[in-house]
């Protein structure tokens, strides 16, 4: 496949930018901030999304969704990004469908129509502990009548208090660290011994944390197979950090792009600042680095779309170099804009925010480059 | 026992009998914090006590002369009774701009009446200061200043705008640096005092990225200033702001230093093990931190002794704020989803995440590290070119 | 089957045909590869004989047109034809820097006449030419040369002297910038051609750090050029020599991706994973360099479709030659004492440490990684000031 | 103890300075290089040293020595960086002297003399692999007879083939991996047995080749106790990381001071280069990381001459920070040297083989930052 974007990605890069400037600037992520919203994100503008088509991105035509890949899907991720727009998007259209695509048609049936309408929300209830760690899911689903009873908890669920239905990972069988005997379920959010409780997030987002205790679910909330659950785990998750690059690349973009245009137009000792080249070679370099991590991350892209035996590692090594210049630009556009890049009025903080919370989305830089490493075969 | 030790003995004595318990337990947050001034309310009788006892013993300034309500104790002694409040765990009794930096300035530059006067009323609490040195649009530019106090025979009428004034809202008494003449750039500015509560000053506090707002934008809308009001010589304001930003940077750069020598790797354990890759950033983060704290161990003891270049604090400055973001950014890392929460009672109120966002302006405030490496470059590296 | 593959079948018997056994295994180093030219001595009648074949065939340039000694043959089939090659392992039949540099110049700017001539001779491999920009004291400030071509009517007389010529000692002609007109310093350089041979040209090797001599200082004393030898318009040769260095820096900034995609780390298994740390600076570099090879790809691909900005091959030059420089010194570290060695069989005559040090200049040649990114910084960003 | 230096030790520095820059300046160096020196330094030069007191600077005064510490080698080191001296100062003067100070007076009587007179000169027989690894010793000391047979391989002997004693680490007990079971040995070059091999290195060094194929030695060529040679082990080592720290601060000033004069001769663009801002900005962090790098190298000296429980941590340190600072100002000399500085007849390319061959010795800053990570607990 060629590194550019065809035609019809083109048109929709210029709806789905279009479409986030005028309807979910940075303006509309302050106000649903300011208001301290319950959700973090407005269901007026998921509906919206819906009416775009956005939601159903990933979903097979046949099923009434577009049918495209992670590459249309990045190109509305980075527009996301790049105006700090909040919505269910990334977990519930990327990461949530791509498990759901693994599931049988009844569950399938089920979800997909909410999902295209913009009325449906999925959490993904996968973390335990503070960093992510999918193989050591200690949460247990015991054979219990019809199905299985989950006993544990969960964190970083986000969205989870604003969400219909949660992917939850427990163990089936098999030891704690390993990648056998992992299931996952849809559990209802109404679900009997399943508790939330919201917590707001650096970004504003929401995000909840889950306990299970002794949640009935039957059989058929089982997506994949029993004891399998590691192969659909992983194709979300890469779904997911894929996604979570593609987003960052737009919020590094954006607050690249603000940066320099204020290098531009600020003065300071009677020059445009941007004439300073101590500050020139750093943009340079910072705009080398945007433009390697959105290199690899469409690499990535394309690699799933393919189905490549590489893709997990292009994913990992995505991932990472993402975090690592979205990183990049958010630190040196705060430091650039100087005083007022510590104000809340401007928005360049709202980026430095953001990217911290994409950063450990999903695994950070040095848990992907470690498994690079380990991909890499030391 | 030497004399030294004898003080130590009479230090620890003292502390003993006159610290109350409760002051002997960390402060919980700034609100914990004495500050003095006007308007401060005490949180505790204790904490009135403590600060009542030491600006009767002198020990709030304890290294000021007697006549400014200091104790008038010598750098050695004042580094022991440090170590002594240090080892009971006593909190400082007063926190104030004025000790860390106008008593400083006053020392050198004012005269015998402000230093009595002044210094005097910082020594006791009474009087909280801020300091007026930003304008919007000067950054780190700072002598393109534009608040003006016109000459009015025995006083000046000040008009104009400060911004990152810190607690402006809180203080009672600003020193302010105003231009006094507009045909000379570096010489044309004078250090003014004045109560914040001369009519046509008002304050706006700035809401910053990390949710609080310890600075405020400050309007002087023709504010009379007498004019004995002045510290140093009329239009040489420079040179007493000079030497106080010096002072701040020593401040400033003693930040790469929060955790001191104890790595915070330890009590992350538990995470690192597991994270091979983060673990090294850690490692070699340590080397750095040992680095920066023999650094400023080094740097103390050259300063002290006349040997460091004038403008190493600016190096020291650039470092340790650096160091000190880098920190910041690990104790993210290393919180994980946690570190990411804002409000809740787990993450403290949201604090890691507050704390880093508040380092950022770390490198930004007290001299952009841009500023000081231009300042390193030329004054001691001495390369060519303006 | 498409004519693709069709031209793929054809291009693979061909091959396997006439591709002597001996030219399918690697070069042993730079004294196995053919430069061509007056003096070359083949190491091999295998050498001999399949750059004899290739020329025939047109496959020393396949992409050039036939009637300058090339195959004619479109980008597709060129890349086909590469892609067969290397999997039967064929070594190229003939390096050179007239196919890789002066060929694609002469084809924009030459007249018809040079382009029979000279492309002609060095498609045949029977003139090596080297390249004469830099002087001493103008390394990155190429405007500035002072090499002065006097106008003789129908010749010039050229004064002067180059530095960093690669191989002048080993070439036949040069390309070389020269000054015309004292008056204009970016118009009043033109690009000549002419042979090593003319009396008062001189060379003398440069040592390099890596203990190799590459490159050349390069003397002229009162040589005669004819008009005629001239590429493109008298006091353009700026133009040509631009148009060249783009062309060079792609070449270099392809240096990035040596080891390609494939990971150093995995035979070096054993020593990471005992080192930690090390293990995670390697880590970050896989990253970093499958970051660069996607990187390359997108280029490449906006490139050929006109997407890319003129000025991207600076940004692309300044990663990749960054990035051979940083896995260098990881292969140096990973290689620990015995990549030290600098003589011994066990060290290939101390391979690793001298590829090491030749890295070093890959940021430095072609254009400096300052002068890239003040390039990146003003034409793509579009950054003010001069 | 003040971090600065005494009045003694200023002097002791220009006494060193005025030496250095004399009687073995760079070109003393390239001199011996160029001539192909089968030991990589002069034994003219090592009797200068024992002259000016440098070669005893770490014995006890009532063996005939200066009787002094870290710091003071330190500041010799130093000279000896900045301007390549080459000499077996470090190996025999410094790590040596440190281990025989462990042994019993015999042997301190059979070795100080000679050092002392700059005569005698002593290799260090501790590396088995490309990478340092100490408790990864796998020679082995057999009892035999009235001693120990020794039977393994060493290499990166620094002037091992010019050495009149090799201090030799063998396994007597526990196994590979152990720190306990370890004894040091003085192993005469002369034994039957031994037999090495000389490769020079890329800074010109020599270094041998060692292989002890049933080497005996008697029961008095041990140093310090049987079994216990991990004290003794850590004590040498110890001093040779610090002391190769200082050489590498010197080595590093040596090439950032070069490289500053550069800046402000060199002109470009009708500008002296150190004008542009990007260089300043570069030049001024190079300056803060060698000072940062000049100051944990000291106070690590000054911790090992008290004695402090925290030397160990501060001499990892103070080995991985003047590793990095030394390398990047060798990178830093070389790229704003530009052309010039990749050739052989400019300085500036020698520094660079200098630090990389001090960076590797007795532990890379890697290396050393893992044990700062171990020794602070994580």
């Amino acid at each position: 496949m060629a590194m550019t974007l065809n035609d019809d990605q083109n048109m929709l890069r210029e709806s789905a930018r279009d479409f986030m400037a005028s309807e979910a600037p940075v303006t509309h992520f302050r106000k649903f901030r300011d208001m301290g919203c319950k959700d973090g994100f407005s269901h007026g503008l998921w509906k919206q999304f819906a009416e775009m088509g956005f939601t159903g991105i990933l979903i097979p035509e046949a099923e009434g969704g577009m049918g495209m890949g992670q590459i249309e899907a990045g190109i509305v991720l980075e527009e996301i990004g790049r105006n700090l727009s909040p919505s269910p998007f990334l977990t519930t259209s990327v990461a949530a469908v791509e498990a759901l695509k693994l599931a049988d048609k009844a569950m399938r049936d089920r979800w997909f129509p909410g999902i295209l309408a913009g009325e449906t929300v999925i959490g993904i209830a996968i973390e335990e502990g503070v960093k992510h760690r999918p193989e050591k899911i200690a949460c247990v689903a015991e054979r219990s009548g019809n199905g299985f009873k989950l006993t544990g908890h969960k964190q970083f669920v986000v969205q989870g208090t604003s969400s219909d239905m949660l992917i939850v990972a427990a163990r089936t069988a098999g030891a704690v660290g390993e990648t056998d005997g992992l299931t996952l379920f849809a559990v209802d959010k109404d679900a009997a011994g399943l508790s939330m409780e919201a917590a707001r997030l650096v970004d504003s987002a929401m995000a909840a944390h889950v306990k299970l205790e002794g949640v009935q679910v039957n059989a058929d909330a089982v997506i994949g197979d029993v004891d399998g659950g590691w192969a659909v785990l992983s194709k979300m998750l890469d779904a997911g950090r894929v996604g979570a690059a593609a987003e960052m690349v737009g919020v590094g973009t954006g607050a690249m792009d603000m940066t320099f245009d204020y290098l531009k137009t600020r003065k300071q000792f009677d020059r445009v600042i941007g004439e300073f080249q101590a500050l020139q070679h750093r943009a340079a370099h910072l705009y080398g680095e945007m433009e390697g991590a959105r290199s690899i991350v469409l690499k990535a892209q394309s690699l799933m779309d393919e189905g490549h035996a590489k893709a997990e590692l292009y994913v990992a090594a995505a991932k990472a170099k993402a975090g690592l210049a979205c990183n990049l630009a958010v630190r040196e556009g705060v430091q650039m804009h100087g005083g007022i890049g510590m104000t809340d009025e401007y928005d360049i903080g709202l980026y430095m925010k953001r990217d911290r919370g994409l950063n450990e989305f999903f695994g950070d830089a040095y848990y992907h480059a470690d498994r690079v490493a380990t991909m890499n075969g030391y | 026992m030497s004399e030294l030790e004898t003080f130590r003995a009479e230090a620890r004595a003292w502390l003993e009998e006159n610290c109350p318990a409760e002051m002997r337990t960390p402060a919980k947050g700034d609100e914990d914090v004495c500050w003095g001034g006007r308007n401060f309310v005490f949180q505790s009788d204790a904490q009135k006590l403590w600060l009542e006892r030491c600006v009767a013993k002198g020990y709030t300034v304890p290294d000021w002369p007697k006549a400014y309500g200091g104790a008038g104790l010598s750098p050695q002694e004042t580094k022991v009774l440090r170590q002594e409040m240090a080892k009971l765990g006593c909190r400082s009794p007063l926190n104030s701009f004025g000790i860390w930096m106008l008593g400083p300035a006053l020392l050198k530059f004012g005269t015998e009446e402000q230093k009595v006067h002044y210094m005097g009323q910082i020594a006791r609490g009474e009087i909280r200061w801020c300091q007026g040195y930003s304008e919007p649009g000067s950054g780190s530019d700072l002598v393109s200043m534009q608040t003006f106090g016109e000459d009015k025979g025995d006083h000046w009428v000040v008009n104009g705008q400060k911004i990152w004034t810190s607690y402006a809202d809180k203080a009672d008494w600003i020193f302010c640096l105003v231009r006094t003449d507009k045909t000379n750039k570096y010489q044309g500015i004078s250090f003014l005092l004045f109560d914040m509560q001369t009519p046509g000053v008002t304050t706006k506090p700035i809401k910053l990225i990390s949710g609080n707002s310890p600075f405020c934008e400050t309007f002087f809308d023709n504010v009379v200033v007498p004019k004995h009001q002045i510290v140093g010589e009329l239009n040489r304001g420079w040179d007493v702001a000079k030497y106080l930003l010096g002072h701040e940077r020593e401040m400033i750069s003693g930040m790469g230093g929060d955790g001191g020598v104890t790595s915070i790797g330890a009590a992350m354990k538990a995470v690192l093990s597991e994270e091979p890759v983060l673990r090294a950033q850690m490692a070699l983060f340590d080397v750095e931190n040992l680095t920066f704290r023999a650094h400023g161990e080094r740097f103390m003891d050259e300063w002290k002794t006349g040997k460091a270049h004038p403008a190493y604090s600016n190096l020291m400055k650039y470092v340790g704020t650096e160091l000190n973001k880098k920190r910041n950014e690990l104790v993210m890392s290393i919180g994980g989803t946690q570190a990411l929460e804002w409000e809740s009672e787990r993450s403290n109120g949201g604090s890691k995440a507050r704390n880093w966002l508040r380092t950022k302006a770390n490198s930004i405030e007290g001299g952009t590290s841009e500023v000081m490496l231009n300042v390193v470059s030329k004054r001691i590296l001495e390369m060519p070119g303006a």
